[in-house]
């Protein structure tokens, strides 16, 4: 049964596609690294780097971008 | 039913005085029907507008091919339009004019200076009310004190009640000219 | 009871300011541009609470609509001809989304050549669009129908848009006796339009106007299929409301002097009143000639125009409208959807006036039955 | 500045790996918060956000069509002011399609009429949901499916629609060009489009992957090198006065922001010096 007129009355609710399945590349942050700029937060397509700069695995797409905008190289894209 | 079919040139009231005519009659208690002839004409282009006024309700909705009283606004418009045509036998026309109008094919012509009137009343040559008062005057079809009413509720202020003025001016010179 | 002289054009502007929308986004056009004038100034002297928009051409009028419409209130607006046309991609959209917008047409013939007089060629063009159609006969109707329309299109059962549609210049143009109804029975019959499906609101978040997959799109345009279906009921019942509340009937069809009649002819709009002189008139004359007229053509009345005329053994249908190849399009549903016989006849295209003798022409036509469409008061040399 | 950590834009999405668009959203919303509502032009962010019966969006949001954005958001606007919601901020997302081409009248009507909404092109150069074809705003010399270069053709032959100016012509309070890589930049124009009263512009440049041709990790630094080399150029309006809102330390060389770019592969060293040329013209201008 579809909504009336195809709403969708549930926000946000493209979280139940897991996008994280679309990587070949995957970003690891080392957090002692890490001098909490928040390039990766800012930059990320996702938005799934958190404000502690946990990184959802589920949604990362492996685009990369974070790990080439860190001032500092602390996240490394590793074959998945 | 009566049939009314004005002429006149756009920007002269033709369709304004076909709708105050019809107010006015449905003020006197009678059913009535108003409406353009619209064209995309421009001011100074002929154009014509219609009355219907029965005791019953009107439903027909085409134009009015032969009318009782042809009212025009404009004389010059004998020279460009068949102000004349399908007049019912024993039709009346009431023209604003003040030349010499030929009588056509048996039609009664009751000839108004209006654009004397409107000058004098007015300060400019608007006709179309004072046309109705003369239609008033000369038909019987319309009560005079209908067609001020709706005059004064169409101009609100000063404008209404000259306009109202002139059209019972044309009205009691229609009377007397009975 | 307040009855004035006045057009069809102010008639809807009485209705729209009656039901008093929160926004008007309007654009001018012949012979439509009076209503915008009319509530402009209702807006202007107060009369009408609402957002008066300016938009600068028809497909954002019906875009700002429908834009309004989401976030919960009631919205009018008007157009005509090439204005329709200019929306015609607003106007499916305004369907799917289920928004309950109203809208005036006042019909007109569509380009080219260009022409700013009537005909339905405008409105019946639109007709699979999922609006809800309905065809007023004179000014009194074009106010009521406005009225109707926000009552079925705003029911939670419906959500469906709705055109009311009244014939340029005959309607729009002439004046004549309306009865403008109170506000306290419009309020009674017309409750305030409260939206749980598209409703913009920060507090509950919800998106509107998503794209669909092949998984959803089918299931969605069958569900206005249903809201259609569904409509007819509503309608029902949204007339006889209307008759216990303002004393004034109508139906999806009405029939004039045809319950025994041999011949009827068929119509939408302003036609039926000059028919049903012609009607009375041949009656008079001793022929049984009787006259159904269409009033809802969306969602169309299959089973009340089968029996109404379904006792008569000829009938002609008439249309102001052509698919060329085809025919009348009236015709052709007619034909189509009861499976009876019917003769159908073109008339009035871009504005050609229809006298009674084109209407008595129909009628002797239609006592000799063709499948061809005929195309009545065409100029003699196009003959 | 104050920037929520919420986000109003769910991951989820179906946005190639690397979209800029996104990006833009995202920052837009934690500047206006949740008391917006959002209206989008039919696009590659309407279609990667709201694949029913899931959306992306946190706020409410509404979609039309292609051309009409700016005059559904009039609506939208309208109605929040008729029942005294003027509180709750509108913004628009059009695509650099939906925006200056197809969109340009409903745009000019809704900022000639002071509706009080921001609108947000997020311009990638080109039609991207449909293929990369060209647009009005697609850059002299870029190589679309629609101007492929070719042996009698290098690609766009026409310099790119000055949107923003047209915008300004227009006389609205606020317009301001903007890129993705530079998010505070950004940022602070969203947040003065949101305080102003009336209509305002944000022209926000935004790298596409796809139909650039580059590495998706290098969406902010292509958007970068644009604004480096002077190809972009950052800039507000208030009020009808013009200021450049950032300028390169020592501005690169064009060739090197076209060189990153597939579609941009094929010009000849005398179309690249061309371009430069032009860039240097309006740079020394604007003292850049």
């Amino acid at each position: 049964m579809v909504s009336i007129g195809a709403a969708v009355k549930e926000p946000g609710s493209t979280r139940q596609n897991k996008t994280g399945s679309w990587r070949t590349f995957k970003p690891i942050l080392d957090k002692d690294k890490c001098i909490k700029c928040v390039n990766c937060i800012m930059f990320c397509p996702e938005g799934c780097v958190n404000k502690d700069y946990d990184i959802d695995y589920d949604f990362c797409k492996g685009c990369g971008i974070c790990a080439e905008e860190c001032p500092v190289k602390a996240i490394k894209m590793e074959r998945e | 039913m009566i049939e009314v079919r004005f002429h006149g040139r756009g920007g002269q009231g033709a369709v304004t005085a076909a709708e105050i005519l019809a107010k006015a009659a449905f003020e006197d208690g009678k059913y009535c029907q108003a409406f353009p002839f619209f064209g995309v004409e421009r001011r100074g282009a002929p154009v014509m507008a219609f009355t219907r006024i029965d005791d019953q309700p009107i439903r027909r909705r085409y134009q009015v091919y032969n009318p009782d009283y042809v009212v025009v606004l404009d004389d010059g418009l004998l020279e460009v339009v068949d102000v004349f045509s399908g007049l019912k036998d024993g039709g009346k026309i009431i023209i604003n004019t003040n030349n010499g109008v030929e009588t056509i094919n048996g039609a009664e012509i009751h000839k108004v200076d209006a654009t004397g009137i409107a000058l004098d009343i007015l300060g400019v040559p608007i006709v179309n009310t004072i046309l109705l008062g003369a239609f008033a005057g000369v038909t019987g079809a319309v009560s005079i004190e209908s067609i001020i009413k709706i005059i004064k509720e169409t101009f609100s202020g000063e404008i209404g009640e000259k306009n109202a003025k002139a059209a019972k001016l044309a009205y009691d010179a229609a009377k007397e000219g009975h | 009871m307040v009855i004035k002289v006045m057009s069809a054009n102010q008639a809807i502007a009485e209705a729209v300011k009656l039901a008093n929308p929160k926004v008007i986004p309007v654009y001018p056009i012949t012979p439509q541009t009076t209503i915008s004038e009319y509530l402009a100034k209702y807006v202007a002297d107060g009369e009408i609470d609402a957002e008066y928009i300016r938009v600068e051409s028809e497909h954002s009028a019906i875009s700002a609509s429908l834009g309004a419409s989401g976030t919960g209130v009631r919205v009018f607006t008007a157009t005509s001809s090439q204005g329709l046309a200019l929306m015609h991609e607003i106007i499916f959209a305004a369907a799917g989304l289920r928004l309950p917008v109203v809208m005036a047409d006042a019909n007109r013939a569509l380009s080219a050549p260009l022409s700013i007089w009537n005909d339905q060629q405008d409105s019946i063009s639109e007709r699979d669009s999922g609006w809800m159609q309905i065809y007023a006969e004179n000014g009194q109707e074009a106010l009521d129908s406005i009225l109707l329309a926000y009552r079925i299109s705003e029911d939670k059962n419906v959500l469906l848009p709705s055109m009311v549609c009244i014939d340029g210049f005959i309607l729009t143009h002439t004046v004549d006796p309306v009865d403008v109804p109170e506000k306290e029975k419009v309020e009674k019959f017309l409750p305030p339009y409260k939206p749980d499906h598209a409703y913009l609101d920060p507090k509950r978040p919800m998106s509107i106007g998503t794209f669909t997959d092949p998984g959803y799109y089918m299931d969605a345009r069958h569900d206005m299929e249903l809201a259609m279906e569904r409509a007819q009921k509503i309608i029902a019942k949204a007339h006889t409301e209307f008759s216990e509340i303002f004393g004034r009937d109508y139906d999806f069809v009405e029939k004039y002097r045809s319950e025994d009649a041999d011949l009827i002819i068929v119509a939408m709009g302003s036609i039926c009143s000059t028919i049903k002189d012609v009607v009375d008139e041949l009656r008079d004359a001793g022929e049984k000639i009787g006259l159904v007229r269409v009033r809802v053509f969306r969602p169309f009345p299959t089973n009340q125009i089968y029996e109404a005329i379904k006792g008569a053994s000829k009938i002609g249908v008439i249309d102001k409208n052509v698919s060329f190849s085809v025919g009348g399009v009236l015709t052709t549903e007619i034909r189509s959807k009861t499976g009876l016989d019917a003769s159908g006849f073109i008339v009035g295209l871009g504005g050609r006036d229809i006298k009674p003798s084109d209407i008595k022409e129909i009628i002797e036509k239609t006592k000799n039955p063709t499948k061809h469409t005929q195309w009545i008061g065409l100029n003699k040399e196009e003959l | 500045m104050e920037i929520s950590d919420k986000e109003f834009l769910a991951p989820g999405h179906r946005a190639c790996a690397g979209c800029g668009a996104t990006i833009g959203v995202r920052l837009a919303l934690k500047v206006l918060g949740e008391n917006t509502v959002a209206v989008s032009a039919t696009g590659c962010l309407e279609v990667i956000t709201t694949p029913y019966p899931e959306t992306s969006w946190e706020i409410p949001w509404m979609h039309v069509a292609f051309e009409n954005a700016a005059a559904v958001a009039s609506g939208v606007e309208a109605a929040l002011k008729s029942q005294g919601k003027t509180d709750t901020t509108v913004v628009v997302f059009g695509g650099d399609g939906g925006t200056a081409d197809i969109g340009l009248q409903a745009l000019s009507g809704a900022m000639e009429r002071g509706h009080n909404l921001i609108y947000i092109c997020y311009d990638n150069e080109a039609y991207m949901n449909t293929g990369i074809q060209r647009s009005g705003a697609t850059p002299y010399g870029a190589s679309t499916t629609t101007s492929p270069h070719g042996k009698e053709s290098f690609g766009e032959d026409k310099p790119k629609k000055n949107m923003p100016m047209i915008m300004a012509a227009h006389g609205v309070p606020y317009v301001a060009t903007a890129s993705i890589s530079y998010p505070e930049d950004f940022m602070k124009k969203v947040k003065k489009a949101a305080e102003i009263e009336g209509p305002a512009y944000i022209h926000l440049q935004q790298p596409c992957t796809t139909g650039w041709g580059y590495n998706p990790a290098k969406t902010i630094e292509l958007g970068r090198l644009a604004v480096e080399t002077g190809s972009w150029i950052l800039y507000e309006i208030e009020e009808g006065e013009f200021k450049v809102t950032y300028r390169p330390l020592q501005r690169k060389m064009v060739k090197e922001y076209l060189d990153a770019q597939k579609r941009f592969k094929h010009l000849t060293d005398l179309e690249k010096e061309r371009i430069q040329s032009h860039v240097d013209a309006i740079c020394i201008e604007l003292k850049i």
